[in-house]
């Protein structure tokens, strides 16, 4: 049989972890199988092994039985193997003398036949114990961390974050898409449950941004490079060309009101296309920074993008001294290093287009949610007042929800706030005109601190609640009341027929969706998406703001649809993940890095393997050389090395013939 | 070309050797526990920190020691945590490949799949789906091979009257 | 005003607490007034169920998905028909899963589905409702639960007796046939749609048949011989 | 280009104007069609309420005569044999145990199906291989000022949206503009015409006849041009109880053949044009003496 060092005294420990590991695998037999093994000294079943008595066990069993290697057969090591390392050290053993096996994900949770099980963990328990006479000890690296942090997103999210983080003296920098921060908020009229002003609580917090020695705020800009590490990240900016410069720019608007276009005519973007703007614009009154920019695709000064400076330019003329409009303005590129990053890039809504029965873009009077937030609001295109695209004030409104949510057609999921902002646009709808108000949904979800309360003032208000998705929205009419009127064709679920509802108005309460760009951040920042193209988190329970990546972490929308007082909480909580790095000072290195072993015949073939160019050759040895510091620890030199001259931590190829060796030993 | 074994015994399950990476297909296959997703109990998992490291002689190793299948799983092309290591391996494979139908190694019996953190579905699909065709091929038996090619060079050896220099240098005890 | 309305008689007993006379008759013209109020429980008990009916339709290809109904009513929403409907088909859809198997096979529903698919193409779950409701007119068929005279299952049965016979179908043929098993009525009723077909040279009651008509009759006999296997 | 010709028992009966218009229209274009030779009833919907498996069987002895002509692609111009064909195939592929007992019923006739024919419908064929300008360039008196509802029906985009849209197919639409006719805005393109319904359950299968009627009509239609010989029958046949029903509502029904025939300069003979009980009397102007026909 296999031999084991002589001095190898190896401690195993199988964990029923309450009834998860212990109802699919048998742990008294497997401990008792693992007994037996060469180089096992001492072989135990306990209840929890991840509890303190069951680390305080392995402690004791290093000392009482002179063990040096611990095997521990629990759950994911991506769970727990740093506990039970710091456990193994705690025994006074190097934490690298330590291997764990998961038998759970990886087999009582997965499987369903107790016996096969069983074997499976038996199988996983010996390559283990085979394994880790081979481990050698280590010394984990500590890297310090460099305290400026990178949020990426100017929404609710990442000023919220970014002004945690500033609050507490760390120094920001936050990068936002759009000329001003404030992202979809910004846009809404009121929130629910409380309807407080969405402005009037976003708008203390952007001007805090703006004001905030601590917070470097580019607006208008993207991240387009990130290298480096945990700690050390090295991120390149772009700063796109807003055509003004924002150090002389007071905000005064004098360009925009002299602008040669005396009436604003185009596309205005902050009201999703109810309202017109000028070639150079603000795009809301309190946007932040409270700067102007130029739209080149319309000023007469550029023809499709291009300089000709063909305008009389009294835009210029008008900003006079300050001389803040410079049309020869370039996209720059700036370099920052920070050590961590905040990435918090939000949502888009669902393109309503795309569900055709509903008519969005056929039937005028068929309108987003987004759309209405904008004509409900003071500050909106009409200040407030629902006129429709054909001028009429409607006097019966229907609100379809789960558009683009809930529907295998295009997203599945339930976009979480639709129906809260329904009702909340239920009751303003209500208010501003007095209309006979449908909702019509699958069902209602309210789950939050005031919302089913909210639910119920909408019912005490007389707004109606048809439980039915719709089926379609029409322009004919089967009746004379019908006539001239959208037709929404519905089964009432509850009554159990159909009815034909004639409105003046239709809402479609769109979902939430990923940015469509959410896959270009996502390698950007090397993070994870869910197959529904949200940003993934570490742990769906215990890591939901961090990422795969250490260093990283997301908060708000990108990580899946939520709402504001959510936002706002894991914003908080993502910027005190990364006070916690900050704060410690250093980080530290999983010892897994790659290195050269004396046999090395020079041949250089390595040497473009290394993404992170590690390595390098060593003319006066004529060996190759790995820089430590570099090495990430892929082990693809190790693997690619025709002489087998390179070796890796924690992955030496003969701890992992070893491994494949004991998994097929039975 | 045609596999060196017998037909299967009724009672036999396969055994295949994962190596995981540990970022994408690691995880996933956690996922798919947490997401309590039931699938054939064949698989091994080999947890490494990138499918870059795999080496073509664990596959070689792996089939030595008595396993029927090899399935490698990574991140997606674009997606490595250490950039292309995906990329390095996805290369190595495609040689390997052809030097194990040379060797009259079944193609079914390896299989390189990207399978991101998220697709714990695709953990189960795969695994269920690589244990029916190697289930359908029957085990590969090497260790036995290996067995009785020995026992057929010592025989050799013992009627050329010189059996000391070619005896077996293999491991072939491991298998039972 | 309201004294001189016809007062339904159910209501007349004290059974309903209010005077009677007080509340407005909100009949319509055209609508039946309420009739006499039989006592009949519409409770249903789980003996009441045909434990796994919902299963079986499951296990049938195309049908599986119906097991991830969610009840949205998008069926009911888009289909044509659904306004003549007893049971929306939504509500055969949860009837059926929930193995209530007498109610969904005598329903009118699922003779009135017109095959359009379009609750198929709406579906947020992607359930193949047309395809379902075929199963169930074929289980209704098959244990002979319809209407006496009801025109769409002899249809049915019609059309594939002429095509196991002659490989094709004589639409004329076939209408008449119909005619005849169901109402003299309903094809005195038609009369113009017939002098119409004459008059446009539509009207054939030539057979039209296959030469090798002998292998359709084969080749259900093989699908018979497998299921009967 | 050749395809095999599947026509169906409605081309033959009720429907046989649309044959009547499909092949010299075709003829016209340089399509050459082969008629299957000994097809069967393709299974229809009928069927399937009867028995699925059996329809599918049908169908697939259609499908497995028109790979063994020879002739790779089949058309089938009836939208339900259409989507019975399609329906079958795809069962095909994804239902091991369907694809079975297809074999061994093919097997019985001494037939097989390998499961590649590809079922093509003539707008398919007309717009993706013959080309819109191809047709335009044949186009002798374009029918200017008729304005055409364009109709498909429930069973050529449901449930499988092969060659065009399933909500807003336009196949039709885009070859009514190139014929030269004006189109009608008409959202009730894919609705259902009521089936076999306005037959068995008349109450409610001429009510949606008359709702596509009447929508026709309420927006100027001249015509609805129809992909379907049951749509066609059913938008035309029951004149007489919509009239008594619901007054005036009726509009000529044509098949889109007819209409191409016309723009071709054919003669109302060779399109069927006299099968109609509503008549459509439109016809197009001459093209004036000097000018040349715009394409």
């Amino acid at each position: 049989m296999v031999s084991i060092k002589q001095d190898i005294r190896i401690g195993f420990y199988v964990c029923h972890c309450g009834h998860n590991i212990a109802s699919m695998v048998d742990c008294p037999e497997v401990a008792s199988y693992v007994e037996k093994l060469p180089g096992v000294v001492l072989s135990r079943d306990y209840k929890y092994m991840c509890s303190d008595p069951g680390q305080e066990l392995i402690q004791k069993d290093i000392k009482e039985f002179d063990l040096n290697r611990v095997v521990v057969a629990s759950c994911s090591p991506l769970l727990h193997e740093h506990t039970f390392r710091t456990a193994v050290a705690a025994g006074g053993l190097n934490p690298f003398f330590f291997h764990m096996v998961n038998i759970r994900e990886h087999d009582s949770w997965v499987h369903t036949d107790r016996k096969e099980a069983t074997a499976k963990a038996k199988a996983l328990a010996r390559a283990a114990i085979r394994r880790v006479a081979h481990h050698k000890a280590l010394e984990v690296k500590q890297v310090p961390v460099n305290p400026d942090v990178l949020v990426v997103g100017g929404g609710i999210a990442g000023i919220h974050a970014a002004l945690t983080l500033a609050n507490a003296g760390k120094k920001v920098y936050l990068v936002e898409r759009e000329p001003s921060i404030g992202g979809h908020m910004a846009k809404f009229d009121k929130t629910f449950p409380t309807l407080d002003c969405a402005a009037c609580i976003l708008t203390p917090k952007m001007s805090s941004v703006g004001a905030h020695e601590n917070i470097t705020l580019w607006s208008y800009s993207e991240v387009v490079k990130m290298d480096g590490y945990v700690g050390n990240y090295t991120v390149m900016v772009k700063r796109k060309a807003r055509f003004i410069n924002e150090d002389l720019c007071t905000g005064c608007q004098e360009c925009v009101a002299n602008c040669i276009y005396k009436e604003p005519k185009f596309t205005d973007e902050f009201n999703e296309g109810l309202g017109k703007r000028k070639p150079v614009y603000i795009p809301f009154p309190q946007a932040t920074p409270q700067v102007v920019l130029i739209d080149p695709d319309v000023c007469l000064n550029f023809k499709r993008g291009v300089l000709t400076d063909k305008c009389k330019k009294t835009c210029v003329e008008a900003c006079g001294d300050r001389k803040a409009i410079d049309f020869k303005q370039k996209e720059q590129f700036t370099e920052i290093k920070v050590g961590t990053i905040i990435v918090a890039t939000g949502f888009q809504t669902f393109d309503a287009k795309r569900v055709l029965p509903y008519g969005y873009g056929v039937y005028p009077n068929v309108y987003t949610a987004m759309e209405v937030e904008r004509l409900v609001n003071a500050s909106g295109p009409t200040s407030g007042e629902v006129i429709l695209r054909d001028g009429r004030q409607p006097k019966a409104i229907g609100i379809i929800h789960c558009v683009g949510s809930r529907d295998k057609k295009t997203n599945r999921w339930c976009s979480r706030v639709c129906c809260m902002y329904s009702m909340k646009l239920a009751h303003l709808l209500k208010e501003h005109t007095g209309a006979e108000i449908y909702n019509f949904y699958i069902d209602i979800r309210a789950p939050g601190k005031g919302y089913e309360e909210f639910y119920d003032k909408l019912n005490e208000e007389g707004v109606h609640f048809v439980r039915g998705r719709v089926g379609e929205v029409t322009d004919w009419g089967m009746t004379p009341e019908e006539e001239g009127k959208l037709v929404i064709r519905v089964e009432d679920t509850l009554a159990g027929f159909v009815r034909r509802i004639p409105v003046d108005m239709v809402v479609l309460a769109t979902g939430l969706e990923p940015q469509a760009d959410a896959q270009d951040v996502r390698r950007l920042f090397n993070m994870s998406c869910g197959t529904e193209g949200f940003f993934l988190e570490r742990h769906p329970k215990l890591a939901p703001v961090n990422t795969f990546t250490d260093g990283i972490f997301i908060a708000g929308c990108c990580q899946g649809p939520r709402d504001i007082p959510d936002t706002v909480a894991q914003a908080g909580a993502a910027a005190a993940e990364a006070m916690v790095l900050i704060d410690k000072g250093h980080v530290e290195q999983e010892p897994n890095t790659a290195y050269v072993l004396p046999d090395c015949c020079g041949c250089k073939s390595c040497l473009p393997l290394c993404p992170y160019t590690a390595i390098t050759f060593d003319e006066a040895t004529k060996k190759a050389v790995i820089n430590e510091a570099l090495c990430k620890g892929c082990g693809t030199c190790v693997s690619s090395c025709p002489s087998g001259s390179i070796a890796q931590n924690l992955f030496e190829d003969e701890e992992v013939f070893s491994e494949i060796e004991g998994v097929l030993a039975d | 070309m045609s596999e060196l074994t017998p037909p299967s015994p009724a009672a036999w399950t396969p055994r295949i050797i994962a190596f995981f990476c540990n970022w994408c297909t690691y995880t996933a296959a956690d996922l798919a526990g947490v997401s309590r997703l039931k699938y054939a109990s064949t698989t091994r998992v080999i947890r490494l920190m990138c499918s870059g490291r795999v080496d073509p002689q664990f596959i070689l190793d792996a089939f030595r020691q008595g396993a029927d299948g090899v399935l490698i799983g990574g991140c997606h092309p674009g997606d490595c945590h250490y950039v292309e290591g995906n990329y390095k391996m996805l290369r190595r494979f495609q040689l390997l490949k052809r030097l194990l139908k040379d060797l009259g190694i079944a193609e079914q019996r390896v299989r390189l799949e990207w399978i991101s953190a998220a697709e714990g579905e695709r953990v189960k699909t795969v695994v269920n789906e690589m244990t029916a065709q190697i289930k359908a091929l029957g085990p590969l038996g090497m260790p036995q091979a290996f067995a009785t090619w020995d026992q057929e060079v010592s025989e050799l050896a013992r009627r050329t009257g010189d059996a000391g220099e070619v005896e077996s240098q293999e491991p072939v005890a491991a298998a039972k | 005003m309201v004294k001189s309305m016809t007062t339904p008689p159910a209501t007349k007993k004290a059974t309903v607490p209010t005077r009677s006379s007080d509340r407005p008759n909100v009949q319509r013209p055209g609508e039946e007034s309420v009739p006499i109020m039989k006592m009949r429980p519409t409770i249903k008990y789980e003996a009441d169920r045909v434990r796994g009916f919902g299963r079986e339709i499951m296990s049938v290809p195309g049908c599986e998905q119906l097991q991830s109904c969610i009840q949205c009513g998008t069926c009911s929403g888009v289909c044509p028909l659904s306004i003549y409907m007893d049971h929306t088909p939504r509500q055969v859809m949860a009837l059926t899963r929930a193995d209530f198997k007498n109610e969904v096979l005598r329903s009118r529903t699922i003779w009135l589905c017109a095959s359009c698919y379009a609750c198929t193409v709406e579906c947020p779950q992607e359930i193949r409702i047309t395809d379902i409701m075929y199963e169930l007119k074929q289980r209704a068929i098959l244990e002979g639960i319809f209407p006496k005279r009801f025109p769409i299952p002899i249809l049915a049965y019609d059309f594939s007796e002429m095509v196991k016979k002659n490989g094709r179908i004589t639409e004329m043929i076939l209408v008449i046939k119909l005619f005849m098993k169901t109402s003299w009525l309903a094809a005195l009723g038609n009369w113009r749609l017939g002098i119409d077909l004459i008059k446009t040279g539509r009207f054939s009651l030539v057979t039209e048949k296959i030469k090798h008509h002998g292998d359709i009759a084969r080749m259900m006999d093989a699908v018979d011989d497998q299921k009967g296997s | 280009m050749k395809y095999s010709y599947f026509p169906g028992c409605s081309l033959k009966g009720l429907g046989r104007a649309y044959e009547e218009s499909l092949l010299p229209v075709m003829k016209h274009l340089g399509v050459e069609l082969q008629e299957l030779d000994d097809w069967n009833c393709c299974g229809a919907t009928a069927y399937m309420a009867v028995d699925e498996v059996k329809a599918c069987v049908l169908a697939a002895r259609n499908l497995a005569l028109a790979e063994k002509s020879g002739l790779n692609q089949v058309m089938a111009p009836c939208a339900a044999c259409y989507l019975v064909l399609n329906k079958a195939k795809h069962y095909f592929h994804d239902y091991p145990a369907m694809k079975a007992t297809m074999d061994r019923a093919l097997n019985a006739v001494g037939l097989h199906y390998s499961g590649d024919t590809p079922v093509r419908h003539p707008l398919d064929i007309l717009l993706n291989d013959v080309g819109l300008e191809a047709i335009k360039q044949k186009v002798e008196k374009p029918l200017k000022g008729l304005k055409v509802a364009t109709y498909y029906g429930c069973q050529i985009v449901r449930p499988y949206a092969t060659f065009d849209d399933q909500y807003n197919p336009t196949t039709m639409d885009r070859l009514m503009e190139a014929l030269g006719a004006t189109l009608v805005h008409y959202p009730l393109k894919t609705k259902c015409c009521g089936g076999s319904l306005t037959g068995t359950l008349p109450e409610a299968g001429i009510r949606l006849v008359y709702i596509l009627l009447n929508e026709a009509k309420k927006r100027g239609a001249d015509c609805i041009a129809t992909v379907c010989p049951l749509c066609q029958f059913n938008l035309d046949g029951y004149h007489s109880q919509l009239k008594a029903q619901y007054g005036d509502v009726l509009v000529p029904t044509v098949y889109f053949t007819q209409l191409m025939g016309l723009a071709f300069g054919l003669s109302d003979k060779e399109l069927g044009l006299n099968r109609a009980a509503v008549p459509f009397k439109w016809r197009p102007p001459l093209p004036a003496a000097a000018t040349p026909v715009p394409a």
